[in-house]
C-alpha cells in the first residue's frame, strides 16, 4: 500500500534530523531523500496503518490503495484533533462521507 | 576567447581606425571575432527619443544572432553596447518572470573584454615593446562607465581600468579628474555650440596635465576630441594640439603592430610628436 | 544509503546498557509489563527494547475497534466461564487452564486501567461496557497504542526505539539480557538485565499471503507484517521450550484485501453465506454449534465451500441499515482504516452487496492460539531469567488485547520476584564479539556482494511453506511427505543465509527478519510433523491423518539444542482444572 | 515614473548635468514639475532636447530615480502629443535606419547641416575634406 | 504527575444591579449548574461580591466547601485583583480561579433574546467549567541567579551603563576591544552645547566607576562564546596580550624614548589623519610600537603593538623602571558567570571612499567629519570650507537611513571653527537640517553667524583646481541658479554604521539584527530588548543617535536588566511544559520559538530555558504531537473549552463561529467592543490565548470537528505581535490546514486569520458580521451534527 508524499507540502520536518513519518513508521519504511524530503523506500511493504498520515503536520502524506486492487482516486483523509479524529472518505465517484469520533478521554 | 562582433555604424566610418586597430591587435591578444554580415543600427540615442517600440526592436536582431551563435556579443561602440545591454536586461527580466533560464549570452564592451575577460596579466604577457616615457591621459566619457561600468565592478566616478591598461604599455597614466565628464558628442548635430563647449572644457583641463596623448574607448568621444579639435581651438581661441588615440591603438603600439595597420595615420590631430617620442625609445 | 559509514567490524560501536528488567517489544504486553514493574517498584530500572517507534508500533499501530475479552460479571460470566469458552473454541483444547485462569482473574482490572488512561470505551445505557457478542466490548481505540506507550514512559520505563532484538544474552543456561541491532545508529546494543521479558508480537510472513501476488502490496496480511516471530526465534536459538506451534492461527478475512471479518460477523451479526446464498454455519454446521462453532471451524467452513464448489463466500452485510454501515465502518477505521478506503475505491456499498471473504495465510500468534514459549504460572520460560507474555507466551489462547495486557502484568510480577537477589555477570566479551560478527556480516558484505537479498529468501520461504506446509493455496492441507520436503528445504535455506547481504541498515533488519522466520519455520515444521492427526481442521489439517487421535490429547513441545542445532520434540500432558464438558463453552 | 514622488530635490542631478545651465532649466526642476503634475510644461522644457544622454543624473540620484529615462519618455510624449517636433537630425537618422537599417554618418551630418545654418561652414567643409582624405567617410 | 485533589468548584454569579438576571434566566442556570459535575456550590452574589458576602465566601472556602472558583459575570479588573488577593490570603491559589464574562460573549440585556442568551450562557459556563476542572495550582518559579552583569563595549554608552549598574551594587564586567575605554566619543573634539572637550565628561564618569570596587574592566578583549540563559549566562572572553602589566605600569613613558619603531609621518595626510580614521588615527596617535592606550588613558597602562616590533628587540623591557613590560605575555581566556548582558558596541563611520563623487581618498583636502573633530585651529591660508551633509546617508546607493547626528555635528563644527577662525567662510550643502527639539537653538546660532551660507543642494562632483583648491558646482535649489564655488577644505558629513564589534557580538549571542545591521528591538514596547531575554542593547548599536540618547538608552538598558541580577529570579509559572513521553524530537518548537528559548538536552529532546522563555506558547501551537503545554492555558484546558462549544443551540442554518483571541490586542479590542455596547452576535464564541501562535492546528480541527462552522484567529497586526512573529507562525500553519481542508473538500474559508489592534473594536464587530454572512452562504459545516 503505497503512501504518497506530496513533495510540495513536505518540508522534511525542516530536515532537522528524522522527519516524523520516518520516526513513526512501524515498518521503518521512510527515509529523508537527497532533496531533504521524506521518501518511502519500499511502498509495497507498507501495512497502511496510516500512522504517518496522521502524524504529518504538513498534511503531505496520503495512503493509497494500490491500483491493482482499488480504483483511482478514492481518498481517506484523517484530521487529528486534540481528543477526537475526523475522517473524510471520498469514493471513486467523488462521493464524500465524513466520520468524527472521540479517540481519547471520556465519551460524554 | 571568441565573440560575436557587432561593429555599429561609426566603426565603418568615422571610427574606422578604431575597428582597424582592434582587428589588428585581436589575434595577438587571442581574441577571435566572428562578424555577421547583416547587422543593423542599434538606434543610438535617437530611437529612444522618438519611439519606445523602435528603440526596443532594433537591438533584438543582434541579440538573436548572438543567441543563435551562442557567443557573447562584443561591441566597440559604448552607445551600441548600452542599447544592447538594456535590451538584454529587458529580455532577461521577462525570462526570469517566466522562470526560464536565459538563452541570451552576455553583451560585452571593449573594456570588459580587455580589462576583465582577458585581464591585465594576460595582456602584459603578450606585449612586446615598452612605451616608457610617454604620459597618457585616459578619458572614459559617459557610456563606457554609465550606467554599466566595465566588468560591472569598476567605479563609475573614478574608473581605473584604462589606467591599468596604459600602465601595462610602460607609458605613465595621468589621473584625470574630468575623465568621466560628457564630451557633448550626442549634441554635435543639434546643439553644436554646446557640444563644442563641453568638449572644450575637457580638452582645456586635459592640457593642464601636458599629456603626450589622450586615450579613449568611444568613437564619439574620439570624433569630438580629435576630429573637432580644430573647431574647438577656434572656439576657445587657443591651441590644444593633443593627439587622441584609441586604447586599441595604444595597445597596438605596445604589441609592436605597425601604426598604419592601427590606422593611426587616420587621426585628424597629428600624432607626429607622440610617434617621434615612441620611435626614439 | 544509511549504513552509518560501516565498512569494517571496527566501525561498529557497541552500547552496553545495564538494567534490572529488560522488556523485549514495546507493544501491548510490553507496555503493561513496564507499567506494572515501575509502579510496583519505582526504584527499579526498567528498559524496553523496541524495534520500531513505541507510540505506533506493532499489531495495534493503526488502532483497535474492540477488546475481545471482558468478563461481564453482571451477566454471570466468571473467569471459569471464560476458560470453558476458550477451551471450547479449541474444540476442547488442550489449553493451559492454569494460565488462562490466572489471566482471567486480572483481566477486567487491566481493561479498566486502559479506560482510566484515556481509552474511550463505549458503555451501554446502564453504564456497563457495551458488549458486541459474548465477550467483546467496543472501544474507540484509534489511540490505543500511543496511550499505552505514554503510560509506560510516564511510569519511568526507559525506551530504546529502533533497536531490534537479535539474540538472548546468556550466562550458562541463564538468560541475562539480550542483544539488539540499532536500526538507525548501526550500533550493537547489549542489554544486561537481571530478568528479561519477551513481549514481542507473533510470527507473520512465514507463509505466503493470498493477496500478495500482483497486487503491488507485499503486506496484505492479517497480522502486523513487521512482527516476524523474532521473539520466538531468539528463544528457540537459545534452547527455550516451545509449545503448540502447530496450533496455527488462520483467520477468515475479506477477500482481495485482508480486512477484518469478526467486526462484521461477531460485531454486527452478519452471517457467512455461500455462492448460493445459504447460511454456511447454520445450514451445515448446526451440529457443531452453528454460528457459535469454534473459530477454526468458522475459518474452515467457507474454505470448504470453495473446495466443494459452492464459492464464492460472503458475509451478508446487505441487511445492515446505512446507519449501521456507517457505525460499522467507523469501527473499521479504528482497526484497519484502509479497508474502508478499499471499499470506497471499489465503490462497494456493503448495504447493497455482501462482502466477499476468504482465508488468510497462517500465523503463529500465542495471543490467539496456544503457540509460544512454554511458561510456568509466573510466566517464566524454561530458560531461567527469561519470561514471556502476550503473543510470545504459549498455552493460553484467546488473550487478545486485554489478555496480553494482563499477561504482561503477570510476567512483570514474576520477573520482579525473580530478579530480587539476582546479580549481573560481567559482559561476556566473546559472546558480544560473536554476535556482532553474526549480526553485521550481511552489511559488511556490502551492497555489491553477489548473493541473496532478504526479499528473495523471504519469498522463497513463503512459497515453500504455502505449498508444502499447508498454506492458503493448499486450503491449509498437508501431509507427511510434503512437510518432510519443506523441512529439507528450510535447512538448505538456513545454510544459504551466509549469502544474504544488505546495502543499508534497513536491509540488514530485513535480513535478520528472514533469518528469524527460518528459525520459527524449522521448529514449526517439527511440530506439524509430530501431530499425526487432524485436531483443528483448517488450522492444522493432516490429509494423511484426517481424524482426531485421542493419544495426542496433549501439548506438543519442542526444544532446539543450541549447540547441536538438533530439534527434540516431545509432549506434555493436559490438566483440566475447570470441570465440565471440554467442547461446551 | 511612479517613483517621481521619491525625489528629495537634492539637486545632484542638476549639479552634475553638463547642459542644464545651457538650457536654463535643470533636471531637478523637471522632476519637480512632474511632482506638481505640470507634465505639459515639463514636456515643453527646452532642457529635454539639450540632454546629451550622458546618464550622470540617473547614476548619481540618491533615490535611484531613472532621471534620463524620464527625460526620454517626455521627449517621446511631446512628439506623440504633437506638441513638439524632434530636431531634424533625429528625423533624418530615423529615415536612414528605416530605409537602409544603418546610418551613413557623413550623409547624416550633411543633411542635418543643411537643415540649420552650421557654425563656421568653412571649417565644416574642411573637416569633411580631412575625413574623406583619411578614408573616414566614403 | 502531580497528586490530584478532586476539584470542588464554587460558581458565583455576579449580579450587580441585576445586570445578569436581566439578560439571562439565572433561576434556570443556578440549579442547572449546582448539579453539574465537580460543582459543590453555586450562588448569586447580589452586589458583585462586596461587603458581607466577601467574608462568608472566604469562610466557606476555609470550611473546605470548595477548592476552586468560577466567577460568572462582569468583574472590573480591580474587583478581580481584590478577590484574587483576598482569597490568596485565605490560601486559595490564584490560578484556581476562572472568570467567565458573559458580556464579552455578546450577552446584553436584550429582553426578547433572553431565552437564547440563557442557552448561550449555559454553553459559555460549560466551557469555563470544563476549563476550571482542569486548572492547576501554580506557584512562581525560582531560578538560581547571580548579581553579576557583563557589559560589552566600553564607549560612552557602555561606561554610563556600567556606572549605573555599579551604583546599584552589582558586580560588573566590562569587555572592551580597544586598549582603553572611551570609544568614539574620545575621538571627538568638542561637545555641544557647551562646545566643551568630551574628555572631561568621560573623565567624570570614569572617576565615578573608579570609586566603586565592583567593576572589572577587561580591555583588548572580545566575547567568543556564551552558554546558559538569563540568570546564568556563562560568557567566554578572549583577552589579547597587552604585553604590559596593567598593575605595574605607571605610564612614565621611559619605554617610548627607547622604542626604535617610528611610524613614518607620510602615512598621515595634511590634516593629521589619513583616510581610514578607524584604524590609522590610532597608529598616527601612537607614533611608535609601545604607546599609551587608546583612545583614552584608562586603564593607564601602555600597550605594545607587537607586530611592529623589530625581531629580538627588548629595549623597552630593559628601559622600564617598574619591570612592567611582558613581551612574551600569552593571550588569556576568561569565563564569567553573569545574570544578564548589556551590549553597547556602538558604531563605525561609513567608509566615505565609497561616496566616490566627492573624491574622499583622492583629494587630500576632502576629509570626514570625524577627522574634522580632530582638527584644532585650521591653517591660516584656509579661507573657505565646505560641508556636505548626508554624504552616504539617506542614499539608496549607500545608507538608506538618516544618520541622525551629522547635522548637529556639522553645525557644532562650524561654531567651533568660526570661534577659532572667524574669517573663514563656510558653505553647508544640505537636504534638510535635522536638529529636532531644542537642537533648533544650535541651528539658529549657526544661521546667525556671519559668513556661513546654507545651500539647500548637494554637489554632484568635486574637482581639484590648478591652485589645489576644490571646485564645486551646485544648483541652488531655491533660486534654481548654478553656483560655481571653490573651497580650501571640504568636510563630508559621513554616516554611522553598526560597528564591527556589533556584528561580531550579534553572531556570538545570536542577536537578531535589522536590514541596516543594527540590533532589532521591539519598538516602542520594549525598546532596549534584543529578542533574547536577559540581553539588552543600548546606544548606537541600536541605531544612529546622539550621545545624549546613547547614554539614556544605555542607562535604560541597565535598569531593564536589574530583575535578572538577583540571587534567585522569579518566573511567572505559566511556562511551557514538555511531555517527553509524547515528544518525538522533531524540533519544530525549537525552530519556531521567537526567542531561541529551546536547548537540546542530553538525549536530544528539546528543553525550555525558563529564563529565556517569554511564555507566548508558540511551541504549544506548533507541536504536532501536542507534547507541549503552556501552563494555565494548557492544550487540555483549551481543548476542553473548544469541545464544550455546542453549536446545536442555534438553528442549523445559523452559523456558529469560534474565535481565538490574542490576549494582547484582539481580546482587549473585544472587551472594549463590549464596553462600547457594540453588538457582538450570539453566534460567536471567544476563547482567549496568550498569543495566536499558541493555537495548535489540532484545536482548530476540534472546533470544526465539533461543528463550529467557522474558526476565526485574531492576532496582532504584523510587526506588532508582542512575541515578534506569533502571527506569522499561525499563518504558515493555517495555510497547511487550509490546504488539508481543501483536500477534504471543505471550504478553506472556514478558517480565517485576522490582525487587530486594541482600537479595532468596531472593525472586529464588522468583521464578525461579514464573516458570519459569508459562512451562512457556505452553508453548515459538514461535520456539524
Amino acid at each position: 500500500m503505497p503512501p504518497k508524499v506530496d513533495r510540495e507540502k513536505c518540508d522534511g520536518c525542516k530536515a532537522e534530523n528524522e522527519p516524523l513519518c520516518e520516526q513513526i513508521c512501524p515498518g521503518d519504511l521512510f527515509t529523508l531523500g537527497e532533496d531533504k524530503k521524506a521518501r518511502c523506500r519500499m511502498p509495497r511493504d507498507c501495512w497502511d496503518c496510516m500512522s504517518c498520515v496522521k502524524i504529518c503536520p504538513k498534511g503531505a502524506l496520503e495512503t493509497r490503495v494500490p491500483y491493482q486492487i482499488g480504483y483511482h482516486q478514492a481518498k481517506l483523509i484523517p484530521l487529528m484533533g486534540t481528543n477526537s479524529i475526523t475522517w473524510t472518505l471520498i469514493d471513486l465517484n467523488g462521493k464524500v462521507e465524513r466520520f468524527h469520533y472521540i479517540n481519547r478521554g471520556s465519551l460524554d | 576567447m571568441k565573440y560575436l562582433y557587432y561593429p555599429g555604424c561609426s566603426l565603418k566610418g568615422t571610427a574606422r581606425d578604431f575597428e582597424e586597430s582592434f582587428k589588428a591587435i585581436a589575434p595577438d591578444l587571442g581574441i577571435e571575432i566572428e562578424e555577421p554580415g547583416d547587422w543593423g543600427c542599434c538606434g543610438a540615442t535617437v530611437a529612444k527619443s522618438l519611439s519606445k517600440e523602435l528603440a526596443e526592436r532594433l537591438p533584438l536582431k543582434t541579440l538573436e544572432q548572438a543567441a543563435k551563435a551562442n557567443r557573447e556579443l562584443l561591441t566597440l561602440c559604448p552607445n551600441c553596447y548600452l542599447n544592447h545591454q538594456q535590451a538584454l536586461d529587458r529580455l532577461r527580466k521577462d525570462e526570469t518572470a517566466k522562470a526560464s533560464p536565459s538563452r541570451f549570452p552576455d553583451v560585452k564592451q571593449l573594456l570588459d573584454v580587455l580589462g576583465f575577460d582577458l585581464g591585465p596579466e594576460e595582456i602584459k604577457r603578450r606585449l612586446v615593446c615598452s612605451l616608457a616615457g610617454i604620459k597618457v591621459l585616459p578619458y572614459y566619457g559617459c557610456l563606457t562607465v554609465r550606467p554599466f561600468p566595465p566588468g560591472g565592478t569598476e567605479s563609475r566616478e573614478n574608473p581605473q581600468i584604462m589606467e591599468k591598461l596604459i600602465a601595462l604599455t610602460g607609458a605613465k597614466p595621468l589621473s584625470f579628474p574630468d575623465k568621466v565628464d560628457c564630451c557633448g558628442g550626442g549634441l554635435l548635430l543639434t546643439k553644436e555650440k554646446v557640444a563644442l563647449k563641453l568638449a572644450g572644457r575637457i580638452l582645456k583641463v586635459a592640457r593642464r596635465y601636458a599629456p603626450d596623448c589622450l586615450v579613449v574607448a568611444c568613437p564619439l568621444c574620439h570624433f569630438m576630441l580629435d576630429g573637432k579639435q580644430n573647431a574647438i581651438e577656434r572656439e576657445l581661441g587657443e591651441k590644444i594640439r593633443i593627439p587622441v588615440l584609441y586604447i586599441t591603438q595604444l595597445l597596438g603600439l605596445a604589441l609592436g603592430v605597425d601604426h598604419i595597420r592601427l590606422g593611426i595615420n587616420r587621426l585628424i590631430t597629428s600624432p607626429r610628436g607622440l610617434l617621434g617620442k615612441f620611435t626614439r625609445n | 544509503m544509511e549504513n552509518k559509514g560501516i565498512t569494517t567490524l571496527n566501525d561498529i560501536k557497541t552500547e552496553i546498557i545495564e538494567t534490572d528488567l529488560l522488556i523485549i517489544g514495546g507493544g501491548n504486553a510490553g507496555c503493561f509489563a513496564a507499567y506494572e514493574a515501575k509502579t510496583q517498584n519505582p526504584a527499579l530500572k526498567v528498559t524496553i527494547m523496541e524495534k520500531a517507534q513505541i507510540s505506533r508500533s506493532g499489531a495495534t499501530a493503526a488502532g483497535m475497534d474492540a477488546i475481545n475479552t471482558y468478563i461481564r460479571e453482571d451477566r454471570g460470566e466468571t473467569p471459569e466461564s471464560l476458560v470453558r469458552w476458550g477451551r471450547a473454541q479449541l474444540g476442547g483444547g488442550p489449553i493451559r487452564e492454569d494460565l488462562v485462569l490466572s489471566n482471567a482473574e486480572l483481566l477486567n482490572e487491566s481493561v479498566e486501567m486502559l479506560e482510566e488512561w484515556g481509552l474511550p470505551i463505549v458503555r451501554d445505557d446502564e453504564g456497563y461496557y457495551k458488549l458486541r457478542g459474548r465477550w467483546d466490548i467496543s472501544i474507540q481505540g484509534e489511540q490505543l497504542k500511543p496511550i499505552m506507550a505514554e503510560k509506560a514512559m510516564e511510569a519511568g520505563a526507559q525506551v530504546y526505539n529502533r533497536v531490534a532484538a537479535t539474540n538472548l544474552l546468556m550466562a550458562g543456561d541463564r538468560c541475562v539480557g539480550a542483544f539488539g541491532l540499532g536500526v538507525r545508529d548501526g550500533k550493537l546494543y547489549v542489554f544486561q538485565a537481571k530478568a528479561t521479558i519477551v513481549a514481542t508480537g507473533g510470527a507473520c510472513g512465514i507463509y505466503r499471503s493470498p493477496v500478495t501476488d500482483y497486487t503491488g502490496s507485499h503486506h496484505q496480511t492479517w497480522m502486523c507484517p513487521f512482527n516476524v516471530g523474532s521473539g520466538y526465534a531468539i528463544g528457540i536459538r537459545a534452547g527455550a521450550e516451545m509449545t503448540s506451534l502447530e496450533q496455527r492461527w488462520v483467520a477468515i478475512r475479506t477477500k482481495d484485501f485482508c480486512g477484518p471479518v469478526d467486526t462484521l460477523a461477531v460485531g454486527y451479526g452478519c452471517l457467512m453465506i455461500n455462492g448460493r446464498g445459504e447460511k454456511i454455519m447454520a445450514d451445515r454446521y448446526a451440529h457443531l454449534g452453528g454460528e457459535k462453532a469454534p473459530r477454526f471451524l468458522r475459518l474452515n467452513a467457507p474454505m470448504t465451500e470453495w473446495l466443494e464448489g459452492r464459492a464464492p463466500t460472503y458475509v451478508d452485510t446487505t441487511r445492515l441499515s446505512s446507519e449501521e454501515s456507517k457505525e460499522l465502518r467507523e469501527d473499521l477505521l479504528n482497526e484497519r482504516p484502509s479497508f474502508v478506503l478499499f471499499l470506497a475505491s471499489n465503490g462497494i456499498d456493503i448495504t447493497k452487496e455482501p462482502v466477499e471473504i476468504f482465508g488468510s495465510d497462517p500465523y503463529i500468534v500465542g495471543g490467539h492460539t496456544g503457540s509460544g514459549y512454554w511458561v510456568d504460572i509466573k510466566r517464566m520460560s524454561t530458560i531461567p531469567g527469561l519470561f514471556a507474555a502476550g503473543e510470545a507466551a504459549g498455552g493460553s489462547p484467546n488473550k487478545f488485547v486485554g489478555g496480553c495486557a494482563t499477561e504482561g502484568r503477570i510476567a512483570a510480577r514474576g520477573a520482579l520476584e525473580y530478579l530480587m537477589g539476582v546479580s549481573l555477570p560481567a559482559p561476556p566479551a566473546d559472546q558480544i564479539d560473536r554476535e556482532k560478527e553474526r549480526v553485521f556480516a550481511p552489511l559488511l558484505r556490502g551492497g555489491a556482494f553477489d548473493g541473496v537479498t532478504a526479499v528473495e529468501m523471504e519469498e522463497r520461504l513463503q512459497r515453500l511453506m504455502d505449498e508444502y506446509a499447508g498454506g492458503v493455496s493448499q486450503f491449509y492441507r498437508m501431509n507427511e511427505e510434503r512437510l518432510e520436503h519443506a523441512l529439507k528445504q528450510v535447512k538448505v535455506l538456513q545454510d544459504q543465509t551466509r549469502y544474504l547481504f544488505a546495502s543499508d541498515l534497513h536491509d540488514l533488519l530485513n535480513v535478520h527478519e528472514v533469518i528469524d522466520r527460518l528459525s520459527v519455520a524449522e521448529v514449526l515444521l517439527h511440530h506439524l510433523i509430530y501431530r499425526k492427526e487432524t485436531r483443528w481442521e483448517g488450522w492444522q489439517t493432516r490429509m494423511d491423518y484426517p481424524e482426531v487421535n485421542p493419544d495426542l490429547d496433549c501439548f506438543i513441545e519442542s526444544r532446539r539444542d543450541p549447540l547441536s542445532g538438533e530439534v527434540k520434540v516431545f509432549t506434555r500432558s493436559y490438566e483440566q482444572l475447570v470441570a465440565g464438558d471440554r467442547t461446551k463453552g | 515614473m511612479e517613483r517621481i514622488s521619491a525625489c528629495v530635490q537634492c539637486g545632484r542631478c542638476s549639479a552634475g548635468c553638463p547642459v542644464a545651465f545651457e538650457s536654463g532649466q535643470s533636471p531637478r526642476q523637471i522632476i519637480r514639475l512632474l511632482q506638481l503634475d505640470q507634465r505639459g510644461e515639463a514636456r515643453r522644457s527646452p532642457l529635454l532636447w539639450f540632454c546629451a544622454t550622458c546618464q550622470a543624473c540617473s547614476t548619481r540620484c540618491p533615490r535611484g530615480l531613472p532621471v534620463l529615462e524620464i527625460m526620454l519618455a517626455l521627449r517621446r510624449e511631446g512628439q506623440e502629443l504633437g506638441e513638439v517636433r524632434a530636431p531634424a537630425f533625429y528625423r533624418i537618422f530615423r529615415q536612414m535606419i528605416e530605409k537602409s537599417g544603418r546610418v551613413s554618418e557623413w550623409r547624416l551630418g550633411f543633411k542635418s547641416a543643411l537643415c540649420r545654418f552650421p557654425r563656421r561652414p568653412l571649417g565644416q567643409a574642411l573637416l569633411f575634406l580631412q575625413l574623406w582624405r583619411r578614408g573616414k567617410i566614403r | 504527575m502531580s497528586l490530584k485533589v478532586t476539584p470542588k468548584i464554587a460558581i458565583f454569579f455576579a449580579n450587580e444591579g441585576d445586570e445578569l438576571s436581566q439578560s439571562v434566566d439565572l433561576a434556570a442556570l443556578v440549579p442547572r449548574f449546582s448539579r453539574a459535575k465537580n460543582v459543590s456550590c453555586c450562588e448569586v452574589l447580589p452586589g458583585g461580591g462586596a461587603g458581607k458576602n466577601r467574608e462568608d465566601i472566604i469562610a466557606k472556602y476555609q470550611q473546605g466547601m470548595f477548592n476552586r472558583i468560577l466567577w460568572v459575570g462582569r468583574f472590573s479588573p480591580e474587583q478581580r485583583r481584590n478577590w484574587e488577593s483576598d482569597l490568596a490570603a485565605a490560601g486559595l491559589n490564584p490560578y484556581l480561579q476562572e472568570w467567565c464574562d458573559l458580556r464579552e460573549q455578546g450577552i446584553y440585556h436584550e429582553k426578547d433574546l433572553r431565552e437564547l442568551q440563557t442557552q448561550k450562557a449555559m454553553i459559555l459556563i460549560q466551557m469555563s467549567l470544563a476549563r476550571t476542572r482542569l486548572l492547576e495550582p501554580l506557584e512562581p518559579l525560582c531560578l538560581p541567579g547571580t548579581d553579576a552583569v557583563l557589559v560589552v563595549g566600553g564607549g560612552t554608552a557602555g561606561l554610563h551603563a556600567v556606572a549605573a549598574l555599579a551604583q546599584a551594587k552589582k558586580k560588573v564586567y566590562l569587555i572592551e576591544q580597544q586598549s582603553a575605554v572611551g570609544g568614539k566619543v574620545a575621538e571627538l573634539g568638542r561637545l555641544y552645547p557647551r562646545i566643551c572637550d568630551p574628555h572631561c565628561g568621560l573623565d567624570f564618569i570614569i572617576q565615578k566607576i573608579r570609586k566603586t570596587k565592583s567593576v572589572e574592566i577587561h580591555t583588548l578583549s572580545r566575547v567568543v562564546a556564551v552558554e546558559g540563559g538569563p540568570g546564568n549566562f556563562f560568557v567566554r572572553v578572549l583577552k589579547a596580550p597587552r604585553y604590559v602589566d596593567e598593575e605595574r605600569c605607571n605610564a612614565c613613558g621611559e619605554c617610548r624614548k627607547v622604542c626604535p619603531v617610528v611610524l613614518p609621518e607620510e602615512t598621515s595626510g595634511p590634516y593629521g589623519c589619513q583616510h581610514a580614521p578607524e584604524t590609522v588615527c590610532e597608529s598616527t596617535f601612537r607614533k611608535c610600537a609601545i604607546s599609551p592606550p587608546w583612545p583614552l588613558n584608562f586603564p593607564t597602562a601602555y600597550v605594545i603593538a607587537r607586530p611592529l616590533c623589530p625581531p629580538h628587540c627588548r629595549k623597552c623591557e630593559k628601559a622600564c623602571p617598574s619591570a612592567a613590560v611582558l613581551l612574551d605575555q600569552p593571550p588569556t581566556e576568561l569565563t564569567f558567570r553573569v545574570g544578564a548582558m548589556l551590549v553597547t558596541t556602538g558604531w563605525d563611520p561609513y567608509a566615505l571612499a565609497k561616496v566616490e563623487e566627492y573624491g574622499y581618498g583622492r583629494y587630500p583636502n576632502v576629509i570626514s567629519n570625524l577627522e574634522m573633530e580632530q582638527q584644532d585651529a585650521l591653517p591660516g591660508e584656509i579661507r573657505e570650507v565646505g560641508f556636505i551633509q548626508c554624504a552616504g546617508s539617506r542614499d539608496e546607493r549607500h545608507l538608506d537611513y538618516c544618520s541622525a547626528v551629522c547635522c548637529s555635528v556639522t553645525l557644532k563644527q562650524v561654531l567651533a571653527l568660526k570661534e577659532k577662525n572667524p574669517a573663514v567662510r563656510c558653505y553647508i550643502f544640505y537636504q534638510d537640517i535635522r536638529t529636532p527639539g531644542l537642537g533648533e537653538e544650535l541651528y539658529q546660532r549657526v544661521k546667525a553667524l556671519e559668513g556661513v551660507l546654507f545651500i539647500r543642494a548637494n554637489p554632484a562632483v568635486v574637482r581639484p583646481r590648478q591652485d589645489g583648491r576644490l571646485a564645486l558646482r551646485v544648483e541652488d535649489t531655491f533660486s534654481g541658479k548654478e553656483l560655481d564655488l571653490s573651497v580650501d577644505l571640504l568636510v563630508l558629513a559621513g554616516g554611522l554604521i553598526p560597528s564591527e564589534g556589533t556584528s561580531e557580538i550579534a553572531d556570538v549571542l545570536k542577536l537578531p539584527r535589522n536590514a541596516e545591521g543594527f540590533f532589532e528591538s521591539h519598538l516602542p514596547c520594549h525598546s532596549e530588548e534584543s529578542q533574547r531575554t536577559g540581553i539588552r542593547v543600548g546606544g548606537t548599536s541600536r541605531g544612529p543617535m546622539g550621545i545624549d540618547r546613547a547614554i539614556e538608552t544605555a542607562q535604560q538598558a541597565a535598569l531593564d536588566v536589574l530583575p535578572f541580577l538577583q540571587e534567585t529570579i522569579e518566573v511567572t509559572p505559566t511556562v511551557p511544559v514538555l511531555n517527553l513521553s509524547k515528544c518525538d524530537k522533531c524540533k519544530r518548537c525549537m525552530e519556531e520559538c521567537p526567542f531561541g528559548s529551546f536547548l537540546f538536552d542530553a538525549e536530544g529532546f528539546s528543553q525550555v530555558d525558563l529564563g529565556r522563555c517569554r511564555q507566548c506558547g508558540g511551541c504549544m501551537g506548533t507541536c504536532p504531537l501536542l507534547a507541549v503545554s503552556r501552563r494555565h492555558s494548557t492544550i487540555e484546558q483549551l481543548a476542553a473549552q473548544v469541545r464544550a462549544v455546542k453549536p446545536s443551540f442555534l438553528a442549523r442554518e445559523e452559523p456558529v463561529l469560534l474565535a481565538f483571541l490574542c490576549a494582547n490586542d484582539a481580546y482587549p479590542a473585544v472587551r472594549r467592543a463590549a464596553e462600547l455596547g457594540l453588538s457582538i452576535p450570539l453566534n460567536v464564541f471567544h476563547i482567549t490565548v496568550p498569543c495566536i501562535g499558541a493555537v495548535n492546528n489540532a484545536l482548530i480541527a476540534d472546533a470544526l470537528a465539533f461543528g463550529s462552522d467557522g474558526v476565526l484567529i485574531a492576532g496582532c497586526r504584523d510587526g506588532q505581535c508582542h512575541y515578534i512573529k506569533g502571527n506569522q507562525l499561525i499563518k504558515t500553519r493555517g495555510d497547511d490546514l487550509k490546504a488539508k481542508l481543501q483536500s477534504m473538500i471543505m471550504d478553506p474559508r472556514r478558517v480565517r486569520l485576522t490582525n487587530l489592534e486594541i482600537r479595532d473594536s468596531r472593525a472586529y464587530v464588522e468583521l464578525i458580521h461579514s464573516y458570519l454572512k459569508e459562512l451562512k452562504e457556505m452553508g453548515p459545516n459538514p461535520f456539524r451534527a
